[in-house]
């Protein structure tokens, strides 16, 4: 414990020293140097979280009989709002946190070795380098925190280290645009967010998580203890509003269906960049958020945790359909993503509390680690491809499978995982997801079952069109080869991790279901066959397709596509969302409400300033007229003024 | 500690630049080590509402006296004012004309500032409020650029509108305060007792509810509160760059300042019956000025509005009438200060290299001058409310406090005001991705250099405070707490 | 000689009057001055009058009448040596020219 | 039928010319025609002092006012040009303007003298016609005793002396400066 507790602010401190010197110092340095401090110093961040992590596991010392334990590794007060608000900044351990550190330290890792391969002689090597600290620094500051205004900081930290990665290639409009739109929006939820959580925490009068979500009876003690039990607002519970505003914070950040807009765009970053932030670690914090809180949702707003699963499951098709129609192989990728934690968040929402019925929490964070793995290697990949052939689009590749073998079969793998086709990892997490929601809304399920088909459509869809199906039509400026090994490296490490996890699982060595659940006491479970090999059905069936269509250069995709026109369409333009978005705001928030707000400023405001001193002005212009120099008119005034008096004191 | 604060800026009069950042670097090192002191004493002394008292009868008839001291409040303000004075120093080494004679005026203008700051006794106050007024006049008139004697006049004359209201406000409160047969006092804490006593012997205060909206609005002029608020974007617009940063920094905060040690401390009963129509004006400036930035294209518009949108908030959260809240609103006051000095040096930075301020003739500045950039890119963080930077803490601590108020209407305000975060970051990132970001669009843009030494100096000055304070916020929000306390006792839900 | 002394008064007030109109009414400078000697006349009348009629044995109204007089003429030199300077600049002797006072 | 004797019928007359005198002199377009209107005026009201039996102040009036005054104006009349008349641009309103002053001043100065009557017993005409000798005029003018005006005197000389001056300065200056 006392180890740990002087291990765990380093988690924190290293990477934000980092930071300051990459970002202070590092146009002194020689891009090569910064890039390996930044990569060592992560190392060594790493270590620390993976000693934290397996100690916490299974030295034993944090478990009472099979539950694991909350430990508070360090908590500093860092504003004190009133008697019982404080917001510190800590280090929460429990089930939950570990794995994401496991999830962040990995991955973020792997991001840092590739990227000194993907950016390498770009400008702003080190700034790049300084950002990714940040970023690591805010997302381990988010997945530790102590309490829920903690989390609260660094998720807008991790916002705004998403927006300056987005906007890293600043000259080019669309970055720009991009990460604009990606902050504004996220930040949207983020209001929500935080006005949820004032709601929680005033009546609660706590921030602290474990507080928030001690359980008695069947009930979160916190909550019952206040008002918020019995309130209602607008016929609706108190409580579930602020946990669903809550949740869409973390819709926002985990774009959510229709929150999820940023997320496409925000592929204008680097590649590594994206396969960190918007693949692997930050989309997932609205997951990571409402399992954080999932007592409070379980027990109190079971409601909003059914609206979770609704919009998931919607979201989880909806992305699934687009990434369908996509040519930008980062946007399939994106998609994809979306749908993926969609796919997280129905777990979420279809989730029971303790033992087999928490099953889907469990699910739920084991596809999120999966998925970080699987999807951090498929970006990292198409970034391997993107460095090859110069382009994103689809149209540019083709016949790869030669000239880059070490990203073929890695990407090969991770297609196979998220396909969910045994005994890679994706399979078994995937199928945990799809046994909880058939065990509770066989609706949901039956969305989810045909995503998980058309998931295996498209990923492979997007494998042949890259690997197979011929060469492109202009063909190659130049001849791609394999990436260098600082590259390629993390792709096979990611690989390997996903075989491995998937592997040793059916092989019973390593259950998940001990390391979490969501009373953090582990449980049994046993593959439920009678529905993992129709879901692997649907995966083949996915895949026999994609094969089908997309294995040889035919004219067989446009005529599937001919059959579809105007779906296909809508698909390709992401059912119009961007133009709806971008219709309000153009047109309504900006024309409607700031325009006249600033015309009303102007002429209005100002103009009946402007008003009051043109009257005064123009009086006293007046006024002074009497003053007019003319003598004879003075004479006159004194004339008329001793006549006046004269008459006033006759009192006629 | 007044007295030193006096004789540095005496010293300094005939003065110029090198004397000027000796001088301001030396009030900076007054003012930490009055901090310092200050929370030494705090820690013995923790029954005195006020310490290092002082006070001086100048005009025997009504009892005027010049008294100094400084509770938590005063004293970051204090820290506020001389943090922007030096970098206001630093940032006016490219004056070239009529040095000695701005800098003059601008020493005037500071001596307004601190001198209201420490001031307990009302008249006094109210002398150093206009000490601190006349100064904008002549500096934005003659150093101003674009249309500035409008803007100086439209400025110093509703500046002065409001200091009318205000003195018919403090005289209100110095006759209606007279305890029966007592004698009447200008000093603040007197009246304070004085009107309690009054209360408590259930004596008339109706008169009260005449004199706090005319104190109220008296600052809120100053404050930029919506309707009140349009000299700020002329007057900033034209005003040169240190004084734009003096006047948003500093002054601005003489007005939430005022509300809360004059109208809300002197009179509490009136204060908690007439909150309402003000958060409703407040409320609305959040909103409004928020609105109004998104489409201004002149950059130091943008930054007036969203003044008027910040500042807004620290009254809307005086209002609150909390511990929490009112914490909260001079933490913004601060934060506000740093961080809107911060962004009106850069922007007199950049337009001193561009000659422009519209920003649909800028683009792409990040490559050309990445230090002033990287600095405005800060300034907009801390100003859209990112965690460790000072913005968050102010507002956080503003919406944690605000929420304690549980009916209907302060918590539509409230969300109200929690929506101007996003709109915030809509309009900070508007100007960053169009003026900054992108590729460059003017060609004759491609050749200007980056911060010189002293642009550096004051840039880092302040973005490091911003910093300080975002990072460990604690000491600086319980030294401001304790200030609070005093007079946040006297409201039905105040601590 | 018994005209009665209100006579005497009303006949100057009407010339008072007279001499107040010419003053507002005209427009040049000679004129005004030529409405003041009118003005002066019609005060002086009522100095005399009223010397006459009240102490018939003293001079105090007449003594008085002889300095207007004699103010008067020392008046018109400096008042036309003025318009004659005005009109050197002017080119015109307008009351309405010489407006320099105003404001 | 008791007031019309010879010396009434005179202060009339003289009353009328006076005002109608007085009126042409205000209302001529032709400035050298008010002039010479303004000179009857003062000539008859120097006929009125003589009628009041003020012989020196009767001689002091024509000499110096119709003499000296009007001989001065009518000299500056005749060294500005253009001054043949006085067409009034703006006339209406000034005109009416003065016009209430008068008729209102009129009307108020009258109705103060109805209201106090002055001297009712006014008819002591024995004492009224008894003439000033000069010696008297002479001894009040330079005596220094009660009633009597030595230090007016000479303040008076000082002033003409300074009006001299002064207008001898004001005249050359400007020349000068035209030139």
């Amino acid at each position: 414990m006392e180890q740990l507790a002087s291990l765990a602010p380093y988690v924190l401190i290293l990477p934000l020293c980092m930071f300051l010197i990459l970002g202070l110092f590092g146009k002194k340095m020689c891009p090569k140097v910064s890039g390996l401090l930044g990569t060592t110093v992560f190392g060594v961040v790493s270590v620390i979280c993976y000693y934290i992590a397996l100690k916490y596991f299974f030295s034993g010392e944090y478990q009472i009989g099979e539950t694991y334990q909350q430990v508070t590794l360090f908590n500093m007060e860092w504003l004190r709002m009133n008697q019982d608000l404080v917001i510190s900044i800590g280090f929460l351990l429990d089930p939950l946190s570990a794995i994401m550190l496991i999830v962040i330290s990995t991955v973020s890792l792997m991001v840092h070795i590739y990227s000194m391969g993907y950016m390498h002689g770009e400008g702003g090597f080190q700034r790049f380098y300084a950002i990714l600290s940040l970023f690591s620094f805010a997302m381990l500051g988010l997945v530790v925190a102590t309490n829920i205004f903690q989390m609260y900081i660094f998720w807008e930290l991790v916002g705004v280290s998403s927006f300056l990665l987005i906007s890293f290639y600043y000259f080019k409009h669309s970055a720009v645009r991009a990460a604009k739109k990606a902050f504004i929006v996220t930040r949207f939820a983020d209001m929500f967010f935080l006005i949820g959580i004032l709601i929680l925490s005033y009546y609660t009068r706590t921030f602290d998580f474990d507080k928030l979500t001690f359980i008695t009876d069947g009930h979160v003690d916190a909550i019952v203890n206040s008002d918020l039990r019995t309130m209602t607002f607008l016929g609706f519970p108190v409580i579930s509003i602020a946990m669903f505003l809550i949740f869409l914070g973390g819709a926002g950040k985990s774009a959510m269906f229709p929150l999820h807009i940023w997320l496409p765009d925000a592929m204008e970053g680097p590649t590594p960049a994206s396969a960190l932030i918007h693949a692997a670690t930050m989309v997932v914090a609205g997951v990571y958020l409402v399992a954080r809180l999932f007592p409070i949702y379980t027990f109190e707003a079971p409601h909003v945790l059914q609206i979770i699963s609704y919009i998931g499951a919607f979201t989880s098709i909806f992305a699934a359909i687009i990434a369908c129609a996509q040519t930008d192989i980062k946007r399939v990728l994106a998609f994809s993503t979306i749908s993926q934690i969609a796919y997280m968040m129905v777990a979420l929402g279809v989730s029971g509390y303790g033992g087999v019925n928490g099953l889907g929490y469990t699910a739920s964070m084991w596809h999120l680690f999966t998925h970080a793995m699987f999807k951090a290697l498929l970006f990292m990949a198409a970034g391997a491809i993107i460095h090859a052939v110069h382009s994103n689009e689809m149209d540019a590749m083709g016949n790869l499978r030669k000239k880059l073998p070490i990203t073929h079969i890695t990407f090969l793998i991770a297609c196979l995982a998220i396909a969910g086709i045994p005994p890679f990892s994706g399979f078994f997490s995937k199928d945990e997801i799809l046994v909880a929601a058939f065990e509770t809304n066989k609706w949901v399920f039956a969305v989810e079952y045909f995503v998980a088909g058309l998931t295996a459509f498209y990923m492979f869809r997007l494998y042949y069109r890259i690997f197979w199906f011929g060469d492109p039509e202009e063909g190659y400026e130049h001849e791609p080869h394999e990436a260098p090994l600082n590259m390629t490296f993390p792709l096979m490490f990611l690989a390997a991790v996903t075989v491995i996890t998937g592997i040793s699982w059916a092989f019973g060595k390593v259950s998940f279901t001990e390391l979490i659940s969501s009373d953090f006491t582990s449980y049994e479970i046993h593959t439920h066959w009678n529905i993992a090999l129709p879901s692997i059905g649907a995966g083949v069936i996915g895949i026999l397709i994609a094969t089908f269509l997309y294995l040889e250069k035919t004219g067989r995709p446009n005529k599937a596509v001919s059959y579809i026109k105007k779906p296909y369409l809508w698909a390709y333009n992401k059912f119009y969302i961007d133009e709806i978005y971008l219709f309000v705001t153009n047109n309504i928030i900006f024309q409607r409400i700031c325009q006249p707000i600033a015309w009303f400023d102007r002429h209005i405001i100002d103009g009946f300033m402007n008003l009051l001193s043109w009257v005064t002005n123009k009086t006293s212009q007046e006024t002074k007229e009497i003053q007019s120099g003319y003598v004879q008119q003075y004479a006159w005034v004194f004339i008329m003024g001793v006549i006046t008096i004269v008459l006033l004191s006759l009192n006629l | 500690m007044m007295a030193v604060i006096f004789c540095i800026n005496g010293e300094k009069k005939s003065l110029i630049r090198t004397i000027m950042s000796v001088g301001g670097f030396a009030l900076l090192c007054t003012s930490t080590y009055l901090t310092i002191q200050f929370l030494e004493l705090r820690q013995i002394d923790t029954t005195s509402e006020f310490l290092f008292t002082e006070s001086a009868m100048w005009y025997e008839r009504f009892n005027i006296h010049y008294s100094v001291g400084v509770d938590g409040i005063s004293v970051a303000m204090l820290l506020l004012s001389s943090i922007v004075v030096i970098t206001g120093v630093f940032v006016s080494f490219a004056m070239e004309e009529k040095v000695k004679e701005y800098f003059l005026w601008f020493l005037m203008l500071s001596i307004g500032v601190y001198g209201f700051f420490i001031s307990l006794d009302l008249f006094t106050m109210f002398l150093f409020y206009e000490v601190a007024l006349i100064p904008m006049y002549l500096l934005i008139g003659l150093w101003g650029s674009g249309k500035k004697e409008y803007s100086a006049m439209k400025l110093t004359l509703m500046l002065m509108g409001g200091s009318a209201f205000l003195m018919v406000g403090i005289f209100g409160i110095y006759y209606n305060s007279i305890p029966e047969g007592g004698e009447g006092t200008f000093n603040i804490q007197e009246i304070a007792a004085n009107v309690q006593a009054l209360k408590a012997n259930g004596g008339d205060i109706s008169w009260e509810y005449i004199f706090f909206p005319l104190t109220f609005v008296g600052f809120g002029v100053l404050g930029a509160m919506f309707p009140f608020h349009t000299w700020s974007p002329d007057g900033h617009a034209s005003a040169p760059t240190a004084v734009s940063m003096l006047h948003a920094g500093v002054l601005m905060k003489l007005g939430g300042y005022g509300c809360f040690r004059i109208a809300m401390y002197l009179m509490p009963d009136a204060a908690q019956e007439q909150a309402w129509i003000f958060i409703i004006l407040t409320g609305i400036s959040v909103v409004y000025g928020a609105f109004s930035a998104c489409v201004q294209t002149d950059l130091k518009y943008i930054n007036a509005y969203s003044s008027v949108s910040h500042c807004g908030l620290v009254l809307f959260a005086l209002l609150m009438m909390n511990k929490t809240a009112m914490t909260g609103a001079i933490l913004q006051m601060v934060s506000h200060g740093l961080m809107t000095a911060l962004f009106f040096a850069l922007i007199g930075m950049i337009y001193g290299r561009t000659h422009t301020r519209d920003i649909r003739e800028m683009g792409g500045l990040m490559k050309i001058m990445p230090i002033l950039c990287v600095c405005y890119v800060i300034a907009g963080l801390a100003s859209l409310g990112l965690p460790g930077l000072s913005g968050f803490v102010a507002e956080m601590t503003i919406f944690v406090g605000a929420f304690e108020h549980t009916d209907f209407f302060h918590r539509t305000f409230v969300i109200l005001g929690c929506s101007s975060i996003v709109i915030t970051a809509v309009y900070i990132l508007r100007v960053v991705g169009k003026i900054l970001m992108g590729p460059v669009q003017d060609k004759h843009h491609e050749t200007l250099t980056d911060a010189v030494w002293y642009e550096k100096v004051a840039a880092f000055g302040l973005i490091a405070a911003i910093a300080a304070i975002g990072m460990a916020p604690l000491w600086l929000s319980n030294m401001i707490g304790g200030g609070i306390e005093n007079i946040a006792k006297l409201f039905t839900y105040g601590l | 000689m018994n005209i009665p002394v209100e006579s005497y008064f009303i006949l100057s007030t009407l010339l008072f009057f007279i001499g107040v109109y010419g003053f507002v009414a005209r427009k040049n400078l000679i004129s005004i001055l030529m409405s003041v000697e009118l003005i002066l006349n019609a005060a002086n009348i009522n100095f005399v009058v009223a010397n006459r009629f009240l102490f018939p044995e003293l001079l105090e109204g007449h003594i008085y009448s002889l300095f207007v007089i004699a103010i008067a003429a020392a008046e018109t030199a400096v008042a036309i040596s003025i318009i004659i300077n005005v009109y050197r600049q002017k080119k015109n002797i307008d009351a309405k020219s010489i407006n320099e006072l105003k404001y | 039928m008791e007031y019309l004797t010879a010396s009434n019928i005179i202060f009339y007359i003289l009353a009328a010319a006076i005002l109608l005198f007085g009126i042409l002199t205000v209302t001529s377009t032709k400035i050298l025609r008010s002039a010479t209107y303004l000179f009857f005026t003062l000539f008859c009201i120097a006929g009125l002092y003589l009628q009041l039996n003020y012989e020196f102040l009767a001689a002091v009036q024509l000499s110096v006012y119709a003499g000296g005054i009007v001989i001065l104006i009518v000299f500056a009349i005749l060294l500005i040009k253009g001054l043949g008349e006085d067409k009034e641009v703006n006339l209406g309103k000034r005109r009416i303007m003065g016009l209430m002053a008068a008729i209102i001043g009129s009307i108020t100065c009258a109705s103060v003298i109805a209201k106090y009557g002055f001297l009712p017993d006014y008819d002591t005409a024995a004492e009224l016609t008894q003439s000033v000798d000069m010696q008297m005029i002479g001894q009040t003018l330079m005596g220094t005793k009660q009633y009597e005006y030595l230090l007016p005197f000479e303040a008076a000389s000082i002033l003409l002396l300074a009006c001299i001056i002064g207008s001898i300065a004001i005249a050359t200056k400007s020349k000068e400066v035209n030139k």
